[in-house]
């Protein structure tokens, strides 16, 4: 089966980014497939790069890479959620004219018709809400 | 067949009477993150509506040894197969 | 695209306080503009979002009823409400900005399995 | 005397019971952000307790001509004004 | 520090859920360092937060129990909770984790009264 | 009179950082003094300094910038929050080797103790919550 997810939350900020994880890792091991995991609203946070959690606590942005790189995931921020709080790739920062970037690498910044084709494309989409 | 996902607490009323007047029999109503305080509430479920709390989030919060009959505790991977089992799936939140 | 799928969004919170009323009507728009149904059911304070008079330029926001004026446009047409958060606020038709139809809690019920995608903001 | 701020609406039904069950007599309840929505309830305040709401959010709201009597309506300056005349500020969210 | 005040920190949420229990935790302690006086009150679900058994390694947060148990070091050792709270959940002395003084709505309001600072999470 | 504000909400997610500018500005128009706006919790967003939102909608972290300048204010942003949702200053992007950094110019990382100093030394304490 072809899951897509909806994540709405921050890490550290509420529990949904974390259940969503975890939900990934589970139906991965399944031998489900993941079409996309799409990160909206204040989820756009969990793509940052310049997270710095404490040693004894979860780091979700590089945990979402990991798992990323291990199972070829396609991680979406949604480009006007993540420009409005402040996380931009290359290309944005150049755009507006910003001194920095801080998307991490393993995502993308893209719309949010990637949304509505991950909810087309796959058999069931499931929101982690805050 | 709807599978139902509620992560807020039962004083977020509102949430929880609208959740619980959607289901419909064959329904299955699972309740993670605070949502899993909802179990401890005596729950009035159509006939025929299976609730279920997440295993994780049970344990943390302490509340495995308070929970009704009635209510099954699923992992993680009970998740994803509740998940497949349904038609779709609908978080409130 | 070539599945096509029937979307709808249930919008529960009120305008301005947060970004999920905004975003609830990002969503239909998009999902519309890929050609695919959308309806929208306003539920709980969503229902707030539809009432008449508001003037957001005080708090330095964009006036979400030009955006729900919009939604025919795009023919998002099957807009819904919830009876019970309607009555709870005593509130009619007559306060909102635009016809919505009123649906009991069998009506939602049965929205919810008539349509593929069911999204929640 | 202490001036109590709310900005969840009246569907965080847990969040408003509280905030009024903590009003004594002299304080003053201001109503902002979705907060607002609450002066369209008949709020049971305890005698002596004022009520008011911020303009900008009521505004906002599209709400003005429905409050009831007993509701005043305060600007950002008002605001100010009940911070310096209360003894303390505690915000109810 | 020229003034000394006294803090009534008060704790509405649930543990693990967001970050408000860890942050008013925190506060509580950080104000005790700085050697005012500090009263904790858990109200609402706040007081989910003090019930026995937690073991939240399974959603990778530390748990908040061991934090809870550390304030009376810290000369935080006037800890309360909301009776109203407490009787919603059927919640006794016994289901918790430390020992905390039972307040009624009249007490909470005196309690508020009686604090310079009062802050909620 | 002397304030102190607490803002607990990020921009665009929540309205509270929009209500604590608005009381920042209107207490300052009366003539009070603020002593110290500390930001808590999904409120170190407000420090970000790459936030882009969009011409027609309120850019808060510049806005709060130029308050700042104009009326010396002191803008904390709580390090410990802010290093888990990832808003560095320089120092901090050199400790955890972070490639960049995107604080704000007008706001510094603090420890919580600026918070309890804030109440203490201030006539009143408004929190605004999310």
């Amino acid at each position: 089966m072809i899951f897509s997810l909806l994540v709405y939350g921050a890490p550290h900020s509420h529990q949904a980014a974390e259940s969503a994880y975890r939900f990934a890792v589970s139906a991965l091991n399944q031998g489900h497939g993941i079409h996309r995991i799409f990160f909206y609203g204040d989820g756009v946070h969990n793509g940052s790069a310049l997270a710095s959690p404490p040693q004894d606590e979860c780091d979700l942005p590089a945990r979402w890479q990991a798992l990323a790189e291990q199972h070829e995931l396609d991680l979406v921020v949604c480009i006007a959620a993540a420009v409005r709080r402040g996380v931009l790739d290359a290309n944005e920062a150049l755009r507006y004219e910003k001194p920095a970037h801080n998307l991490r690498a393993g995502f993308e910044l893209s719309g949010l018709g990637q949304l509505a084709e991950a909810a087309i494309q796959s058999d069931r989409l499931i929101t982690f809400g805050a | 067949m709807t599978l139902h996902t509620l992560n807020r607490p039962p004083s977020d009323r509102a949430l929880l009477t609208d959740c619980l007047a959607a289901l419909l029999a064959d329904d299955t109503l699972l309740l993670l993150e605070d949502g899993v305080y909802c179990a401890l509430e005596s729950l009035s479920l159509p006939t025929g509506v299976r609730c279920v709390a997440l295993a994780a989030d049970v344990e943390a919060r302490g509340i495995g040894s308070r929970l009704p009959a009635g209510i099954e505790v699923v992992d993680d991977a009970g998740f994803v197969e509740l998940c497949c089992r349904n038609d779709r799936v609908l978080s409130w939140f | 695209m070539s599945k096509s799928k029937s979307f709808l969004i249930i919008s529960r919170r009120p305008p301005y306080g947060s970004s999920h009323a905004r975003d609830a009507l990002d969503t239909a728009l998009t999902t519309a503009v890929f050609e695919q149904p959308v309806a929208i059911l306003f539920q709980g304070d969503g229902v707030y979002q539809l009432l008449s008079g508001q003037e957001p330029g005080g708090v330095r926001q964009k006036n979400l009823s030009a955006t729900l004026s919009a939604l025919p446009m795009y023919d998002i047409d099957r807009l819904y409400v919830c009876a019970r958060a309607m009555a709870q606020r005593g509130l009619d038709q007559n306060d909102l900005v635009l016809p919505v139809e009123v649906l009991d809690d069998a009506g939602i019920a049965g929205l919810i399995r008539n349509h593929d995608v069911v999204m929640n903001f």
